[in-house]
Parts: structure tokens; C-alpha cells; sequence
């Protein structure tokens, strides 16, 4: 026989990979049981994590809601008149990172004070208007605010800043705390659940090795043997990915309609959500399925 | 044509199965392979699939430099090479036509010659009732049988037999023997381990007794030997 | 042979569980890679359950701090002379559900106004002093405090009754729905926990249903069987449960000891945390190891 | 003593194994069952410790009457008998000398003993230097002999063995033959499924021949037949 044998290595018929998807698909029900112990594994584990996308996504939504919430006053001199207020808020707007400037005039702070006081109020009569106008800023992040403040302090007729300023730098730990943690842990937890799903279907296929291994001791290629489990895998990780998507999308959609929640705190709309969570679930999910499962089968192919 | 020329296979744990096997088996040839049980029989065999490395020593099989082979070659070395092994080795989830088929879908064959080769092949060995049935669902004679047809299905040009008759009565055995001869007669190489002293020294072919992992006798024309 | 055979069942041997728990230690490490799988499996469903559990432990922590926080202010009539104040605070402090009643003279509000008005504070003089005297009540429960701001305004002396009406039910549904989310989602993780750990039991030992089903041929009793395999998965859970508490109990104390939150927002000291989340897991991670693998393995037993 | 009382056998996949099979084999008889591959001769032996049930009859093995056998007393019953399965099932995880102690450590015998009657077993099916090795590492007459021994260590009052010479050359088949002989001298009773027309037509003992599920041949010191 010639040498020339041994380049007799050639592409995949066509024929084949249809094959290699009806052999993917008659696996999954031939393997019974197991395959639906590797799906429920890879369905709860998704479930866990977008559960946890969903929590996450809102409340890096209702932190942003009240970052956005914060603000400070600018009082203004008494000797400013009226007319000059405008240009003092323009000179303000047109400070960067600013969000909103509402004026407050002394008029509005009085009926407010009133209102506060409730019937005490007649006391502030005849005393005329003992309150300053004054400017409510919005900046476009709560950590520029104490900056913010102080350049504010120096403009022109300006009398006093004022913020809450043991409250915002404590607001501002937590929520970076919050936010920082929230990230870290949806980050190990993606790690971790695609370990769990690998470990699963690493334990699933390891059921099969000797399978594998007749099969490449009958000639088959690494990558005949590979088609089927690449099919079954991908399949396993759609199913396994669906079922949770469809859990999350029906309980979201319900839990966001019925629970009335104020503003700050409101959840946010289903499809926002969704397209955020769904395709990190698919991505997983897929992936995990079909490579983590080529992968955990290539020790079995070196026979 | 098999060759192998000073082979050693030294396993994991320190047995050594062969020492310095040196044998040349010309294509076209039936070899009977004997010698006691744990003689190194089946490793002789196995090295020719590869399924196991020889530690030292160079194999050749029809064309095939054995451990030059690189990884993705091995499978289209196998192709040429029809085994049944002492343990058959069949896939548990396929049923009896399509373990069969499936060393013909490996080689991407068109399914009508695929259809009609396993039909032939089951039909030779006597198992076209049991063709939807699952191996655990056979004796073990007939899961013998359906190992025989896998090897023979795709026309090899060698095939090697690890106790082919092993499970068989003697009928099924001289039937198993006499469809050997007939590929063999076609010009295909047949290497076969056996312990079936009937069947060697009714048919008079070349023998080679392994002993301790050596060749003890070699012989055309040979007998089975080791009479009391 | 005598019929008399069929009562040849005996109790076990004492030896015997010597060689049960040899033989599951043993299996530990002959099934190598694949118990190495079961158990980082565990411990990561028990890590992913034990970080939950801690964020949940100090979540209600910090909500019921908040709620202590929560208070409402009641203003005291002009005409009532400062030597009854004591009396009108014992009245409110005898209510039920009262956790604190502070006194805010008249004196003491002007002040604090002052330094709210800052510069300005100079136009409140020579008014007198507009503002009443007034009491702070916190409430052992925000709940009851609605109710209570009722009974305390009918309290003779009692001019009005004042608390932040729309920001406490508010609050309220809002740590009412974080609480209760926060218990099912606890619950619902547990389950899944478990869900998974023994599905990766159930998995491995499908791997071993060959060696069961020899034992059986071979004329082991179940009990024979399931001996080592008990030690086998108690050994299991426990190592998979351990090595999550080691590196939650390290990982929290290093948190807790290095971020700084205030108050409300601090986080609970490490030993009461950990003695409420660990014994948890171990208790999932035991469970499941030991009865969820003899549960398993029972159809393989069948023989 | 075994006997049975028109016993069918069908599995679940509708093939019918054994149709009215009524046999007695008295204590301390030596039996070879005979026929051809897929007979029914692995099917009589498993319904004899029950690995089977039958679909119809009655079965007594030593004093237990196998169908009304309650779960819990199953293992006590296959005690009393010594298998050799056609496929040896091995523990793959327990090494030579583990696997057949197993058999003596589930009836809770003593460790000094059970030390003992190993060491002796190994000695007897010539495999003292492999009893460190795990069964992937045999050969397949090694593995066969290992089974001999598991199945032979209880002493137990039957011995059922499913062709337990088919992996071994006529000179271990030998030997195995004259171990059970020896037993049977004892009084052990041994029922042999075989394919091997040299070692029933040597010895001359009772020969059971099943062909298509059915008893087509009791012969006190019978041969093997099928002759062509
Ligand atoms: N995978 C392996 N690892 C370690 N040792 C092995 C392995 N396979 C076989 N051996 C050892 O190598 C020797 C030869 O084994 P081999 O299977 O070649 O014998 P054989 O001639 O086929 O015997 P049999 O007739 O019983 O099948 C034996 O001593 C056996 O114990
Ligand atoms: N588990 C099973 N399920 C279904 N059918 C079976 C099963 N086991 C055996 N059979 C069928 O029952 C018939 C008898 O099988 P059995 O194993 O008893 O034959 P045997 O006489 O031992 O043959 P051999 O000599 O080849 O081992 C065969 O036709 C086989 O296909
Ligand atoms: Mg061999
Ligand atoms: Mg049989």
C-alpha cells in the first residue's frame, strides 16, 4: 500500500452534519434521565442567576434614581435684586455636571415655612419676609456635589451653600458599596454558574466515555464523535436556558404589574429588564452547553 | 502487509506483555494467534489498531507507520482495519443495525449502500430478527456476532479477531470461520486470536504461538499446539 | 435444605461498620476526579446559598434598624405651662408600642431653627419665640405609628400631631416587600440548592449503578451497600459545606471589618451572623450528601 | 437441589427465552447446559439466583422457593449460590484480591479467613502475582479466572457458572474443569453453561441441551452432540 495513505484526510460531507443534528437529537432522549438531570441542572442554576440579574439591574436603577434625587440650595444675597436672578442661574446651569437649577424664590419659601408651621404661622406675620431666595441645584452625580457646592459659593451674589453634608458622603459610601458589591457578586456568580453547568454536563459525559472511546477505536474522527455532542449540547443549553428565561420573563412581568411601588423605587419596565437578563441567561447557557461539553470530551477522545 | 520489527510494551503498572516481537504477515494472509491465557495476545493485536503504544519497536500496517501516525491520521488508519474485540465494544444506546451501520456513517458511506451492506452482514451472521435490538438485550453469542459484522461491514483490507468464537457454540463458530475465509479468500489479511484448538487444527493456516510475551512458534500450516 | 432459611437475616456485625467507613473514605479518592466534581459542585451551590443568606441576614438587620429610626412629632398647646410637660409625657410614654419619648422645649426648636436659617437666624429676633414645645415618640413598630400619632393627638395638651404621612406607608410597603422577597427568595434558594447538590449526587452515582447492581449479584445486602456509600456522601456534604463556611467566615469578617457603614446601614457583627447562616449549610450540605445519595442509588438496589 | 416446574421466561421485548422448561438437578450433581448461542442457556442459569424473574412457574434453589422470596431475603439466598457471569462483572474499582474477598466480606466473615480463602483462590486459578491489579489491567482468561474465584471462595452449596471457559485456553480450561470437579466432590452442586465440546465430551457428565427456549436433551453422561 502507498504512503500516500496517510494524507487521506478529507472535509466533512454535508450529509453528515445533518446526520451529526438527528444523532444530537435522538441523544437527548436516549439518555433519558440523565439529560433531564443535566437540563434541570442547567435550567435552576440559570434561574438562580437571573433572578439575580433581575435584582441587580433594578436596583443599580433605583440607586441611579436617587443619586439623581440629590441636590443642594444656593441661597442668594438679600441686596440681589429680582431682575438679577436669571443670570445667576444661568451662570450656575453653565457650570459642568449640572443637571436642573430651580429657583426658589423668597415668596415660594415663606408659603412653604407657613405651611410647615401649620396654625404657628400667624407668628411669622408682620414680620415681613425674613427668608432669602434661594437656588435648588441637581448635579448630574452626587459625587460632584460638595465640588459643585463650593464653586456655586463663590459666584457673584451668592450668599451661602448648604447640603446635607454628613448625609451625602455616607449615601455615597453605601451606594458605591451597593453597587460595587452587587457587580462583583453577579460577576462570580455568572463564574459560578458556569461552573456548576460544566461540572454537570463534565459528570453527564463522563457517563459516556466508553462510548467516545468505541467509537474512535471504530475509526471514527474527533470531530464525527464531537457533531452529535455538539448538537445535544447546544440543545441542552437552549432548553436549559428557555425554561428559566420563560419563569423570569411571566413572574417579572406579573411581580412588576402587581407591586406598586413609588417612584425612587419602582421597578423597572419588563422588556428593559429582559433585554438586559435574557441574552447573559441564552449566552450561558448556550455556550456552557455546547464548548464546556466539547471540551469536557476531549480527554476521552485521545484513545 | 503487518510488520513489526523488535516490539516491546512495557504497561503502566510495569508488566511487560511483549518482549521483542519481531513478525511479518503479508497481505492476504490468515494468522492464527495462540498461547495461554495472559501470554500477551491481545496486546499484539491491540498495538496493530493502536489501541495501545508499543514502548519500543516500529509497527507498520498496510502503509501505516503505526507510531509515526499524527493524532488526526489514527482514525482514517483504523478505517482499514476491521476489529472485534474480545469484549466487543459495542455502543450500549444503538441498536443492532446501527451499531453496524455506524462503522459505515464513520466512513461517510451514502445510506442506500449502507442500508444494504448491514442487511448483508446480519444476514451472514444470522442476526436479521435482532436487528432493532439493543445490546443488553442479546446473548452473548449473538453480541459476539454483531461485533463480527461491524468489522466486516466496511470491507477492510485487515481485519484482526480477539477471540472471535469465544461465546459461540462450535456450529456458529465454523460459520463465523468459514465467512473469514471467505473475505480472506478475496485477498483481506485476517490476524485472529484464538483458543479454539477445533477450529485450528481443522484448518490448517499460519500459527503463531505467543508465549510470555514472546513468539514461541511460528509456523505455515501450523497446529494448535500445546497438547497434553 | 430446610425451609428454615428464610429467616437467615441477621443484624450487621460491628466490624462490618469499620469496613463502611474505610471503604466510603476510600471511594472518595478511587473515584478521583468525579468526587472531586461532586464536591466543588456543593460548595458552590453552598457558597451561592450562604452569600445569599448573609445578605439577607443583614438586609432585615438594616430594615429593622431603619424602622427603630422611624418617629413621629407631637406639638404641645401654647397655654400648657412648662411643669405639666412631664406629666403629658408619661401619659404618652404609658401608651403601648411607645419605644422613646423625647422633649423638645420651645427653647431648644429656636435654636435648631436658628442655625437651619443661618445669616438670617437675626431676622427671628425680637419676635419672641413663634415655635411650640414638642415631644418625639419612636414606636416599637412603624406600623402601629399611624395608630398611635391618633391616640397621642387626643392627649390633652396635645395641639397636633405631625409625621411624614405619605413617606411612612410608603416606606413601609417598600420594607414590607424587600422583607418578604427577600425570605421566599431565601426559601426558594434553599430548595434549588438542594435541588442541584443532589442532583449531582444522582448523577455520580448513575455513573456507579454497574458496581451497585454486582454487590447485589453478589449477595451484598442494601444496608451492605449503602454503608459505605453513606460515609461516602456524609463526607461529601461535609467537605462541600466547608469549604464555602471557611471562605464565607473569612470573607465576611474581612468585609465587615474593613468597609465602614453607618448605623442604620452597619453591617452585623461576624459571630451572630455566621451561627445563623453556617449551621444552614452544613444542614443542607450533610443532608443531601448522605440521604439524597442512599435515596439515589435505592433504584439501582432493585436487583 | 434446583428445580423447575415449566418455567417461561419473556422479556419485556416479547422475545420468549424459555418456554416450559421443568428440570431437577439433585444436590451435589454436575450439569453442563448445552446449545446453541442465543438458546436460552444464560437465561436458565439467571433465573437460578434470580438476576431474572420468570414470567411463568416455579423455581426452588437449596431450600428457597424463588419466586416467593421477599426483597430483604434475596441476598441471602445468592449466597448459597457461587455465580461465574458470561461478562465476569468484576468491580472495576476493587483490585483481584478486593473482588474476591468481597464476597466474603458481605457475609461478614472474619478477616483472618477471609485473608486465607483468598490467598488459597488466587493460588488455585494461578493469579497470586496479578492480585494487586485492578480487572482493566488483566487479560480476558485472567478476568474469567478472577470470577472463578469470587465464585468459589464462599464455599457456597451450588456454583452456576455461564461458560466460564470461554476467554481460556484448553489448559486453563483444564484446570478450571478438575477445580470444579474437586468442589463437586464435596458436594457442591455445579450447573455449566458451555460451549466447549473437548471438556463435555472428556468428561462425560449430565448434559442439558436447550435449543429455542426448550429442553431438548437430558442425558445422564452425555456428549456435547451437534456433531456435523
Ligand atoms: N491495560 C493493561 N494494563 C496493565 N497490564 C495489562 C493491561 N492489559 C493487559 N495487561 C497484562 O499484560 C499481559 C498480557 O495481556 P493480554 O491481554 O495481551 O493477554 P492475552 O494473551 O490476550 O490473554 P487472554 O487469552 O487471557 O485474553 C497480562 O499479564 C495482563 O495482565
Ligand atoms: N435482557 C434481555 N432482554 C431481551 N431479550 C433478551 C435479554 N437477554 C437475552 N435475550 C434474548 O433471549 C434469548 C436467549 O438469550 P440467552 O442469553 O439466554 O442465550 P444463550 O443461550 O446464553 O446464548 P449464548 O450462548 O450466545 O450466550 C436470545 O434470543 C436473546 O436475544
Ligand atoms: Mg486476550
Ligand atoms: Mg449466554
Amino acid at each position: 500500500m502507498p504512503e500516500t495513505r496517510n494524507a487521506g484526510i478529507t472535509a466533512m460531507k454535508i450529509r453528515t452534519y445533518g446526520r451529526h443534528g438527528k444523532e444530537g437529537f435522538k441523544n437527548l432522549f436516549r439518555n433519558g434521565w440523565m439529560t433531564f438531570a443535566a437540563v434541570s441542572g442547567v435550567a435552576v442554576t440559570l434561574l438562580i442567576l437571573g433572578v439575580s440579574l433581575i435584582i441587580s439591574v433594578n436596583l443599580q436603577n433605583i440607586l441611579t434614581n436617587i443619586e439623581s434625587e440629590l441636590q443642594f440650595n444656593a441661597y442668594v444675597m438679600d441686596q440681589v435684586p429680582t431682575s438679577q436672578l436669571p443670570a445667576i442661574k444661568h451662570e450656575i446651569s453653565s457650570l459642568g455636571g449640572i443637571k436642573q437649577v430651580t429657583l426658589i424664590t423668597k415668596e415660594q419659601a415663606l408659603s412653604t415655612m407657613k405651611k410647615t408651621l401649620g396654625p404657628n404661622a400667624d407668628l411669622l406675620n408682620g414680620l415681613g419676609n425674613p427668608l432669602p431666595n434661594e437656588f435648588v441645584v441637581k448635579a448630574d452625580s452626587p459625587k460632584t456635589i460638595p465640588q459643585l457646592a463650593s464653586l456655586v459659593s463663590k459666584i457673584k451674589g451668592i450668599q451661602k451653600v448648604q447640603y446635607g453634608a454628613s448625609f451625602i458622603p455616607r449615601m455615597l459610601s453605601i451606594f458605591t458599596i451597593v453597587r460595587d458589591t452587587s457587580v462583583i457578586f453577579i460577576i462570580a456568580l455568572v463564574i459560578m454558574g458556569m461552573f456548576l453547568i460544566s461540572n454537570t454536563i463534565k459528570i453527564t459525559i463522563f457517563t459516556r466515555r466508553r462510548e467516545i472511546e468505541i467509537m474512535k477505536l471504530v475509526g471514527a474522527t474527533d470531530g464525527f464523535i464531537r457533531g452529535p455532542f455538539f448538537v445535544e449540547g447546544t440543545l441542552l443549553g437552549l432548553i436549559g436556558a428557555f425554561i428559566p428565561s420563560v419563569i423570569l420573563n411571566q413572574g417579572y412581568y406579573f411581580i412588576q404589574k402587581n407591586v406598586v411601588l413609588f417612584p425612587p423605587f419602582a421597578l423597572m419596565p419588563d422588556p428593559i429588564v429582559m433585554n438586559r437578563v435574557l441574552p447573559i441567561l441564552y449566552a450561558v447557557g448556550l455556550l456552557i452547553g455546547a464548548w464546556g461539553g466539547i471540551m469536557s470530551m476531549r480527554r476521552y477522545l485521545r484513545v | 502487509m503487518i510488520e513489526m520489527q523488535d516490539v516491546w510494551k512495557e504497561y503502566n503498572n510495569g508488566v511487560t506483555a511483549l518482549q521483542g516481537v519481531s513478525v511479518r504477515i503479508a497481505q492476504g494472509e490468515f494468522v492464527y494467534v495462540v498461547g495461554p491465557s495472559g501470554a500477551g495476545k491481545s496486546t499484539f493485536i491491540k498495538l496493530m489498531y493502536r489501541e495501545e503504544r508499543p514502548t519500543k519497536g516500529h509497527i507498520f500496517v498496510g502503509g501505516f507507520n503505526i507510531e509515526r501516525l499524527r493524532d488526526r491520521q489514527i482514525p482514517f488508519m483504523r478505517r482499514h482495519v476491521g476489529v472485534i474485540f474480545q469484549d466487543f465494544k459495542l455502543l450500549q444506546k444503538l441498536t443492532v443495525e446501527e451499531n453496524v451501520a455506524f462503522a459505515m456513517e464513520v466512513i461517510e458511506a451514502s445510506k442506500r449502500l449502507t442500508r444494504k451492506r448491514v442487511k448483508e452482514m446480519l444476514e451472514l451472521v444470522g442476526l436479521v430478527d435482532k436487528a432493532k435490538m439493543f445490546p443488553n438485550e442479546l446473548s452473548g453469542g449473538e453480541q459476539q456476532r454483531v461485533a463480527v459484522a461491524r468489522a466486516l461491514v466496511n470491507k477492510p483490507s485487515v481485519i484482526v479477531a480477539d477471540e472471535p468464537t469465544g461465546n459461540l457454540d462450535p456450529d456458529n463458530s465454523w460459520q463465523i470461520l468459514k465467512l473469514f475465509e471467505r473475505v480472506n479468500d478475496r485477498g483481506t489479511t485476517i490476524v485472529m486470536a484464538t483458543h479454539n484448538r477445533e477450529l485450528v487444527n481443522a484448518t490448517r493456516k499460519r500459527v503463531i504461538a505467543i508465549e510470555q510475551g514472546q513468539i514461541a512458534r511460528d509456523e505455515e500450516r501450523g497446529d494448535y499446539g500445546y497438547e497434553d
